[in-house]
């Protein structure tokens, strides 16, 4: 296993523990305070904190100029940024819910990713865009989706997701810091727990998990680096969010020795890791929250097929969010548990 | 030459805090009965003025007037305060049903009730209304069977949208109550475009659309207007002013500088400003706005000046954001009580009545929610499970079958 | 080849000859004599016909209600489609450029993909997007994109994208009448002849193809079904739009025998036609126009993969626009021509 | 009940189509000097008047006259002059370049060039411009190398876009002129947010932006009248009224039922609507909208009104939807023949200087094209491929790298 994380040179202090809001509380608070250039915007993240209470006290501390609300209007959330960061300024924008991204598409899409490129860098905007993605808290088919594939496909556009605390806290001061406009979706069901699709079972706090040793001050985690979460011969499992705790939890039941890998990064991926690990294994499983047809998972395959095609012993299996919304009452049926990795790859062993 | 001031950015912010004592008496209130009633054949140019006063009807004494008086009879406002105190008894429960795990989520309209209500009762049958989650009052008035509402919250087998959406966003074509959607402000458009189609047909069907003060900052908004306002659509577009979008107040939506009834007259269209809780008021404008969508003569705006009395949702703790008491403060009173004065002033209603129809509001809330719930509530028992892969497409495609296939359904 | 495809019936008669766009005409044409719900808008393709002219005499002979003009909203345009499509109507709306859909985004995806379902049948929205898209015309990086993976990723939606005139007509006709919303690509391109990447040689005018021959009344091509464009032994090519006259000329060129697929609707894709022939020629090669990452390639690379894993001699190649914006001034040096398509084959033939 | 009358839809419709005699006779144009000039710091809401009126500063006598006479010296005047000449020259080469086949595409400015040139003379250097296509005026105005601009429409080595970029679409941060997208209207929020940032650090640099009349239509426009209304930003908003979006006339945008300023009601910003072929009148417009900003009273939109002449690019054939004259009936007169004669009137010009003047812009264009042609026009010549890769990213990732190896540069 990987955990924990400690940051370098941290000398044995001990840390505060922190559920993955704090975290990311802390890399804003830790940004607004170094550096003027950094604000922070949203609907409902002024006084108020934000509804997952992400900006909780940065209002306070830092005056209603460098974190406030915004009207709801995220092309015009999104837009105003890019301005900003077209200034110099380094926007960290708040999108209440990733289903809510849709209005900004042509925003991000047609200006943020394609501004350096169009002006031949005579123009850029550094800017991110947080925003809490996908299933497992009963949000229905708004409140629960995962749109990181169609971000992926958006060159210029570089795509972000933590699965701790440590990390969120890392990538997303990372995030700030890059040139580059970076879209950094957040796992909302393990933001106050790691969570393994075991719905029934009691719900795990952070506390009780090392990557929730945080450090108070500044560090960072770099982007495009997977993180090897557990090393194992018979097979690579390709996860990210929420949906480590999935693989790590298959990988356990399964008594399938399986290397899980946590990308973090969408885009740019760590090919190397991938490459390196399913050269070794010669089996791999992808797993997302996504619905399945063109969703990360179809790149990934790709990306494995293409760079390890004579190491492959076995099809490369996708195990995904169906192909329907996310369907209120359905939650833990659409939610690709525990149970359908380990029957992925028990399919991927006998293959 | 640069020997110019700095700049700096101005970020609204609302008069009290959680703290704070509201005290709302700088409220312009225009008296009731003090607005005109312009023709409805009127330019839109020439009633500016209506996008910054306030149509009221019920004055200070309980009584009706003005010109905007729709002269209800008795018979109509009873049943108009039946459907209000319905809707706000079915919310009660809904809210605790939630509180008592057995939903995921609810949204009440308590202090709002007049907007859906008067609009449903001065409305055709079967005009199609576009709501926003807030107008759960429509399919009320209308007779839509409580005991449905509940199955969809409760996501149960008998749920008419099969588990699939969200509790309150509710889908009942056959009660002129369009499907609601999670993602705000997008049905605003829709309802210009199912206007267009009537008005393309040649039908006499109008339709009617609600949002938030807070989602007009929405692209969709002004899609809407304009669209509305080219092809004179006949479709009337409310804008609920509930002075708070979650937690942030109206002056984050742009309320501090215009009123929201303003934004019509830009795209030429009659932008009128109405007491939300005068349910005479709303009765009137919706009719008003009606008549002239039916003569060809296109849209109204129409902004309903209201107060949010509960939380945002479930999940909402307005306590943390703006003073307990607000809604007490509030100067327009409580919509229902407004109606009920109105009534007994008329001597066409009594305490007792009063207290006997809330009881009756009650015992029907209760009793659906026993056969609701009788079926399941969230978590318990849900629709079949094979259903969940039904309906992405009228039929199904090979990879959604193979998927549901998979899944062994 | 699989041209011509004379229509079911047509007993030998001589068919008018037509180009993509007159095809396209002719389909609304005989969609709008046939259906009084059907109606077209969208930006100047009322009176003026369209910027390229697709709905040329069409307000002349229907009517300024059947065929108008529209503000320059996508998004208006879009959502009042909706609406039209709630109340009963089959609304075929024109967005400009295909790079133009973006601001419509969100009710594409959040609406008219979900409407259905959500409601569970009460409401549903029938409704075509047609749209022209795709390079080749020094169009530049606003049109010039080719967006279709991002749609196939948005289940609810059909995609559908045509390569000759003959099934420009019959596909979009299918799709009119299509009772879920179909994204319509038109590629652009190949509105006036076919085009195979040869952009130094003569232009071919679509008289000269033996698809340019078009039944003038109402026929269909459905939707969901290949069209395999040429057999062949040694491998399988996978193409749509102007790419399929790409992948014709490689096939040509190369002297390799390749299959080559026209998919023609890539959702819900033909898969039993693919899967078939990969398991014939045990080789695969995937071109398309749009960036490569995340390209709807990916999707056919990991379904040709999970279908054909023990067929497979070699790697699945992707030959397909670079990760870059579409540039100006590098037209050919983007668009994925023969000799890219070729270098692919030998190296899939040699894997 | 059901004895309504069947709804019809309105689709607006041109006076004029071709082969019609457009006559303008019915359009209200102010007297020059009419609308009266409020203090900047007047409210808004007190001058919706101006949203409607029309401020023109030249009357027929070619004079200069009323509140809003900007009194500009001779010599600013004459530079203005001459600005435009030179826009209008490097247009006309510019379009036959394209027509020759030495670029792919091309867009004029002719008959609007005192949008962009008398608004670029009232704002600061340093002011942030958010242009659509058709304000090249203020890059020559702001004395951009011609030669760069033409490298850029060649797509040339010597392009300072690297051959990224369809001809027109500059980019020059050091002439305050923002990357030009292909996408209508993104540029309006984006001006809106560069002004917050500058008023967030204090800085005293306001921004400005130009949409067209049928842009106004698209949600970003709402988005950039809303967030500047709300944040207070200091920037100005143009609505280039050109009354043509490609073939759709401006009805189609929304402009049979109000004016483009008359938007700006709504919101609580001043809108105020101007002769767009006034020079003086599109001067002191921007002046007192800049002096707003800069004094922290936030946004204003100004509305141009003007003419656009030619087609709407080189792919256009106008003559296809309106009568080959209109332009010549255009009511509003040539933005640099008014500009002249009221320089001649002010005996500070005649028409041998005209003419030297203009001979002279035309030479300049003609020497610069010669030494851009010189380095390649579209398709001869272009910067070297493997820049192709560059600058997706700041860096460039793995996968860019190696496709550019793929590709052998
Ligand atoms: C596009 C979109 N953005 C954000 C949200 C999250 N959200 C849900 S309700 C709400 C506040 C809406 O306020 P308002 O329009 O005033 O309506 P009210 O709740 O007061 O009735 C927000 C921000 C959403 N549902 N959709
Ligand atoms: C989002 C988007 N939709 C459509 C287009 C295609 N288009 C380019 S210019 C134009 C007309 C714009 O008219 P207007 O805003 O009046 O500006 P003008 O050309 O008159 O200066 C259209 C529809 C586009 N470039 N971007
Ligand atoms: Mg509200
Ligand atoms: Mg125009």
């Amino acid at each position: 296993m990987a955990y924990p994380q400690t940051a370098p040179g941290n000398g044995g202090l001990i840390m505060p523990t922190m559920n993955m809001i704090q975290a990311l509380n802390s890399a804003m608070d830790t940004m607004l305070e170094r550096d003027p250039n950094v604000l922070i915007f949203g609907e409902d993240v002024g006084y108020f904190g934000g509804v997952f209470r992400a900006t909780e006290g940065l209002q306070r501390k830092y005056g209603v100029t460098r974190c406030f609300d915004t009207p709801i209007g995220e092309g015009g959330i999104i837009a105003t940024a890019i301005g900003m960061g077209a200034y110099g300024l380094r926007p960290v924008v708040e999108i209440q819910f990733a289903d809510y991204i849709y209005p900004a598409f042509d925003q991000l899409v047609s200006e943020a990713a394609r501004l350096r490129y169009r002006s031949a860098g005579d123009f850029s905007a550094a800017m991110t865009v947080r925003t809490p993605y996908g299933g497992g808290i009963f949000g229905g088919q708004t409140h629960s989706q995962s749109p990181e594939a169609i971000f992926t496909h958006v060159t210029g556009l570089k795509t972000v997701i933590p699965s701790t605390p440590y990390d969120a806290k890392g990538l997303l001061i990372s995030a700030i810091e890059d040139d580059d406009p970076v879209i950094f979706l957040e796992p909302k069901r393990i933001y106050n727990g790691p969570f393994n699709g075991r719905h029934d079972q009691p719900v795990v706090p952070w506390s009780k998990h090392p990557a929730s040793e945080v450090p108070e001050g500044y560090y960072t985690v770099p982007l495009g680096r997977a993180n090897i979460l557990r090393s194992g011969e018979q097979m690579t499992i390709l996860a990210y969010g929420t949906m480590v705790y999935v693989a790590l939890t298959a990988a356990e039941a399964s008594g399938i020795d399986a290397e899980v890998i946590d990308l973090r990064t969408l885009l740019p991926v760590d090919i190397d890791t991938i490459v390196a690990s399913v050269e070794k294994t010669g089996r791999c499983v992808i797993i997302h929250e996504a619905t399945r047809t063109s969703g990360y998972g179809a790149e990934l395959s790709a990306l494995v097929q293409e760079h390890c095609f004579y190491h492959l012993e076995a099809p490369i299996e996708r195990v995904t969010g169906w192909d329907t919304p996310y369907p209120h009452a359905f939650e833990w049926e659409y939610f690709p548990g525990p149970e359908r990795v380990t029957a992925a790859m028990r399919r991927v062993l006998e293959g | 030459m640069k020997n110019r001031k700095p700049l700096s950015l101005r970020v609204p912010q609302p008069k009290y805090r959680p703290g704070d004592s509201p005290d709302f008496t700088g409220l312009v209130v225009p008296e009731a009965g003090s607005v005109r009633r312009p023709d409805i054949g009127v330019r839109p140019h020439d009633i500016a003025d209506l996008a910054y006063g306030m149509i009221r009807v019920l004055d200070s004494h309980h009584r009706a007037v003005g010109p905007w008086d729709p002269k209800l009879d008795p018979e109509t406002l009873r049943r108009g305060l039946q459907s209000m105190l319905l809707t706000r008894a079915y919310d009660d429960r809904m809210y605790r049903a939630q509180r008592q795990g057995r939903t995921s989520f609810y949204m009440k309209s308590t202090g709002e009730e007049a907007v859906a209500t008067a609009a449903s009762f001065a409305l055709e049958r079967d005009d199609m209304c576009f709501p926003s989650y807030r107008q759960q009052g429509i399919l009320i008035a209308r007779g839509y069977p409580l005991f449905k509402m509940m199955c969809q919250v409760y996501s149960n087998p008998a749920d008419p949208l099969k588990g699939r959406q969200l509790p309150i966003m509710y889908s009942a074509k056959d009660y002129g109550f369009f499907s609601i959607s999670g993602n705000l402000g997008t049905q605003f458009p829709q309802a210009v475009g199912w206007a267009m189609a009537s008005a393309y047909k040649g039908d006499d069907r109008i339709a009617a659309s609600w949002v938030g003060e807070g989602t007009t900052a929405e692209g969709d908004f002004h899609h809407a207007c304009t669209f509305a306002a080219v092809y004179r659509a006949p479709v009337i577009l409310n804008v609920v002013n509930n002075q708070w979008a979650i937690s942030s107040f109206s002056g984050i939506a742009g309320g501090d500088d215009s009123t929201f009834a303003s934004r019509a007259i830009g795209y030429g269209l009659p932008g009128i400003r109405v007491d939300g809780n005068d349910f005479l008021a709303v009765y009137a404008a919706t009719q008003w706005a009606a008549e002239r969508a039916r003569s060809n003569m296109g849209a109204t705006l129409i902004e309903l000046y209201t107060y949010r009395v509960e939380g945002h949702s479930t999940s909402d703790d307005p306590s943390r954001y703006r003073p307990q008491d607000e809604a007490k403060a509030w100067p327009l009173g409580d919509p229902i009580v407004r109606l009920k004065n109105h009534l007994i002033q008329l001597g066409e209603w009594d305490e007792e009545r009063h207290e006997s129809a809330n009881k009756d509001a009650v015992e029907q809330v209760r009793a659906s929610d026993r056969e609701a719930s009788a079926l399941g509530t969230l978590g318990q028992a849900k629709p079949s499970i094979k259903t969940m892969f039904e309906d992405v497409y009228k039929d199904m495609p090979w990879h959604i079958r193979r998927q549901r296939q998979e899944m062994g359904v």
